[in-house]
């Protein structure tokens, strides 16, 4: 096939204000600061690192065991340890602005206040292009149902968040709740720019030997290609009721994949257990989309997000 | 620098019941080894089994690019590692971890192993061989069937007892029974060990007796293998709140610094 | 290992009125009528078959394609396809009863009454031993959100049909919500017997040279081993919360599956997917849970319900 | 009676570049076979690939109780068939589904495939010539590379025209073209017609226009093989509202029984 240099297809990506120099970024907890991964791939290739959750203090996260491999899955129950937001933002942030990577933050609390604390010290800082508002975390407030699955939480949370920054807020929907869409709507009327999704599905494993839940935490997220179909599943159904860019993720392993959660209305996608198996796998999928693009003949990849959603 | 590679199986052979050695050619990563360290290595191209699998440096040859592992079959992994062919490529990434500390010449190194925890001491054996130190190597094993290759010890040079538990071998018993009736702690200075936790907290209560520093080697579920999804935490004695990534801080680890299961 | 004769573990299970000859069924949708698989494994040394879901009149069923493999799972979008109770009960039935199967019914509907008259018919005839009540079913009259993501509309249609007859009735729960708790205590509330969990989760996939979701239905639900960490995780929450047996499945794929699914409360276990890997697989697992009670000197099925579960 | 078995692999050999020859030996279910059935086979051990593959008979050998397939490489499934290697078992279940109706003594069957969709017909051609039927085989590939075994088809007797839509082999054009213009339709007594569906289509027109009757075999996504999941629907043309199951009422129906997609 002739390439033509001129029209090389146009990879960047606008998702609500945050501009990424293609649609493929790394999830949260799974790429650590991007320097773990740096004998690997150049990470400033990468659209976006969304760096590991971050609260305003040191958290020691679970004990062990933390993680457990099932079926084309996995569970994590990492307890979201992290050394506080001000330790991230004097620490590791500025080798990666240094860099030039797009760092997107991922925050989470128990209240919403905590949140709000957060994104204060971002928003004094520079150097972060948008935040992922983890909304999985239990809300203290509210008797530890999970922020993420009360709408009325959300958008509170989400609007909290907002009056603090100018940068894009975008809530990291979890997929544990009856009704996705009422929850993106939420998110919406709070404020948010885009929408990240989806988050971990609930699930645990048993030792048959011991009698005991694997997990030290008993229960943990489940990710991986296991969770793809339900993934694309609530892509789709918010794609098609709400009016904001998503950002989606959820099982992603090849350029296929990528391609399917775009086609359900994804504008950026993100990769998170992937990076445990192919730890190239974000470069691997910048050149098979852009591949895909040339050899289709479409010029931008906004071409092609949410073709296959029937309205 | 680390790195992933498709490395060339150039030998693979069923030692035992459920162990087996592979050697592979991947000089890139071959020659960043250090003793102590591992690669992480995806069996089959499919979903399931999903995760890298955990395998030490049992035994590494700069010149020829070749890293051989010891591994033994104990799930689905290891399993379809079996199949293996020779002239087949193997999907690694490494090394990986902090190894070993080399001991300066003429340093008396005690070498215990447990089971397939053997395999990390064995390219051990060869570097501090290679530094000449005078190395010992202890293995404890449940039967006779369950063996390294000899030849690979002989040819190192190193003096190896072996102990079993059933007695079809060599001393009868545990090694930590073998290691306090007839070993004389004032001969030692330096102890490596990689076994079974239990195994390892003996060990590592016989080293602070007698007041002997050394290493051991942990095992820890991991997923990324390179200090990124926090998934492989341990618990270390000093500190009480904070955890150490065994796959980066680790897998060796200081013999009094981390708290052993018994 | 000597294995004493007399003391040959014991099998049988009561799951809330409903006795099962040992702890293993095959799931609705998955096993036919039984028939189908009569070929290659005896039907009736299975504890029980759920047979495939009824409704009051016939259903011809969604548009093809209806399956679709995904890792370690496949989406279904069957869409209930069947000839309706009455042939169920006169052409289907008698053959199972003659061959003295323990057969439980699958019923589903899209508004209450139909459920009802259903569980009529069914009381009338002889021969089914409890009924299974499919409550994912869009409830027309509630706008069409599912029976099962609704604890009053749970409540409403459990009672319904226990006034309607006098054989066990266990209600299948949707994974779809965000509260499992909720919905069983819910169903306890409407006068289940025992529960039974999970349903598939909703999902789907998306064929990248259409560009157009694979299934005719666009949604499927998602089975398979993809979601056993969900399923165990369920039936862990409620069988801590709430007091009724759990018909347990999701993934089931071996007897160490089984073991993890009884050890977080399950008294009897359910195969689906399991059935077309390996025809054989119930079998395969009553024999498996037979040698792991005798290996484990364990007298009696029930001592390792729920063991896992810490109170 | 179908059964599930664990067929020896007495022979596997790749024929081109994408298309394989298995053949294994299960007596049990190659004596139950009949043309136009297929079995359901697992590959890998894993969960990934999940579900059994079907496959049709492409020959089956009921003295020696062998079973041969003819596949082609086009997705996870079949890719990790290849692997498969001589004296390893393959785990199968079947036969299945509803044959092929064989012709009596002396008629003259026309037999058309597309690509791959020769497998069927090649041990239906075996089993209409042990019946003294006059068959004759008409083959569509994209090009020469794609071939099925010629020995195979010159062993069993039968006339072989292949069609190239490069002309690369045989005749140049599409299989349905060699069809309207060098076959006398006067002359068949029934079509039988495995292939992609567009192409079936069109044999299915040109057996309504000439008023002959005959058979084509439909794929269909499939997940137990038996009739039980109700997955693999399709519609008849007669009666609207009610399916159809590919894998038992199936995979052969009457020719213009079933609506084909164009
Ligand atoms: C740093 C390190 C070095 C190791 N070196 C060796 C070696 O040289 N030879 C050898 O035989 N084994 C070694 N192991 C253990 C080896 O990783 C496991 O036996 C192997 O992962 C089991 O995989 P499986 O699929 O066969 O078992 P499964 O039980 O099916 O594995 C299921 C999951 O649990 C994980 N897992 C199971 N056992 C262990 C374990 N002991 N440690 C960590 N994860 C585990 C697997 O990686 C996988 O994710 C090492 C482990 C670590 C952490
Ligand atoms: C009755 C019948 C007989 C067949 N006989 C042959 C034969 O003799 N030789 C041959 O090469 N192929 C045959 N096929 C098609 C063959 O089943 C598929 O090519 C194969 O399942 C693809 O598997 P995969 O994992 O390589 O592809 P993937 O695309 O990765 O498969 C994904 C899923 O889709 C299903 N699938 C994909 N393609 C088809 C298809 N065309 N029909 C039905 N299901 C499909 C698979 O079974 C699997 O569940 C037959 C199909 C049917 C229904
Ligand atoms: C080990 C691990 C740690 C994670 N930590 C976080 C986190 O801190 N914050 C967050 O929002 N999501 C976290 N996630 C969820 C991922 O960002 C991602 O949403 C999820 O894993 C689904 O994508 P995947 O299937 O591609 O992994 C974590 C996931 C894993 C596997
Ligand atoms: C093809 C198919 C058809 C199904 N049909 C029904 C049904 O009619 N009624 C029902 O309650 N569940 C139905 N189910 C759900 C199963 O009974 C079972 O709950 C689910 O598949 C999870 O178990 P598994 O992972 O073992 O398959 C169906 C599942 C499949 C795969
Ligand atoms: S395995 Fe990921 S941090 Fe250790
Ligand atoms: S494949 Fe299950 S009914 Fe046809």
């Amino acid at each position: 096939m002739k390439k033509n240099e001129d029209k090389s297809p146009e990879m960047i990506v606008n998702l609500g204000g945050l501009r990424l120099n293609n649609p493929v970024t790394v999830a949260s907890g799974t790429f650590g600061y991007g320097r773990e991964y740096e004998d690997y791939v150049d990470i400033s290739k990468i659209g976006g690192i969304i760096v590991k959750g971050t609260t305003l203090e040191a958290r020691p996260g679970n004990p062990p065991q933390r993680i457990f491999e099932t079926p084309a899955g996995m569970l994590n129950a990492i307890g979201l340890e992290n050394p506080g937001i001000d330790v991230f933002l004097n620490e590791f942030l500025p080798e990666l602005v240094e860099r030039n990577v797009t760092v997107i933050a991922n925050i989470a609390g128990n209240i919403v206040e905590e949140y709000a604390e957060v994104t204060r010290r971002i928003e004094k800082h520079k150097g972060i292009a948008a935040i992922e508002l983890n909304i999985s975390c239990p809300n203290v407030k509210q008797g530890g149902l999970q922020f993420g699955t009360d709408p009325k939480a959300v958008k509170d949370v989400v609007k909290a968040v907002k009056s603090e920054t100018s940068i894009p807020v975008i809530p990291k929907l979890s997929p544990n709740v009856t009704d996705i869409v009422e929850i993106a709507k939420a998110a919406e009327a709070g404020g948010a720019d885009a929408l990240s999704m989806i988050n971990t599905l609930m699930g645990m494993a048993v030792d048959i030997n011991t009698r005991k839940p694997v997990l030290g935490n008993i229960f943990g997220g489940l990710s991986g290609p296991a969770i793809k179909p339900v993934a694309l599943r609530m892509i789709y159904q918010v794609y098609k009721e709400v009016d904001l860019p998503i950002l989606g993720g959820g099982g992603i392993m090849n350029v296929n994949d990528a391609l399917e959660f775009i086609m359900v209305g994804s504008s950026a996608i993100s990769i998170g257990t992937g990076n445990f198996v192919n730890p190239q796998i974000a470069e691997d999928i910048i050149t098979g989309l852009r591949d895909y693009l040339e050899a289709n003949s479409i010029t931008s990849i906004e071409d092609i997000v949410g073709v296959a959603v029937q309205r | 620098m680390p790195s992933l590679a498709n490395g060339l199986v150039v030998g693979h052979r069923k030692l035992s019941k459920d162990m087996y050695e592979l050697e592979f050619i991947a000089p890139e990563i071959a020659n960043e080894c250090k003793p102590g360290q591992y690669i992480n290595l995806k069996v089959g191209n499919e979903l399931d089994p999903l995760l890298r699998r955990p395998l030490s440096l049992y035994d590494v040859d700069k010149r020829l690019g070749s890293i051989t592992l010891l591994y033994k079959v104990v799930g689905k992994g290891t399993q379809i590692l079996t199949r293996t062919k020779v002239k087949e490529y193997v999907d690694v990434m490494g090394p990986l971890g902090r190894g070993f500390k080399i001991l300066e010449e003429k340093s008396n190194a005690l070498l215990i192993g447990g089971g397939v925890g053997i395999a990390p001491l064995v390219y051990l054996a060869r570097v501090l061989k290679d530094n000449n130190c005078n190395v010992q190597v202890l293995h404890g094993t449940d039967t006779k069937n369950n063996l390294v290759d000899f030849n690979k010890l002989e040819e190192i040079g190193v003096e190896y007892i072996l102990a079993t538990d059933d007695g079809s071998f060599g001393f009868k018993g545990f090694v930590t029974d073998f290691l306090k009736e007839k070993i004389n702690p004032k001969e030692i200075d330096y102890i490596y060990c990689c076994g079974p936790e239990p195994m390892m907290a003996e060990v590592a209560k016989y080293a602070l007796v007698n007041n002997i520093d050394g290493e051991v080697s942990l095992e820890e579920h991991m997923a990324c293998g390179v200090g990124a999804c926090l998934g492989c935490a341990r618990k270390l004695k000093s500190k009480d709140e904070l955890y150490v990534k065994v796959c980066k801080d680790g897998p060796v680890f200081n013999i009094n610094e981390v708290e052993l299961n018994k």
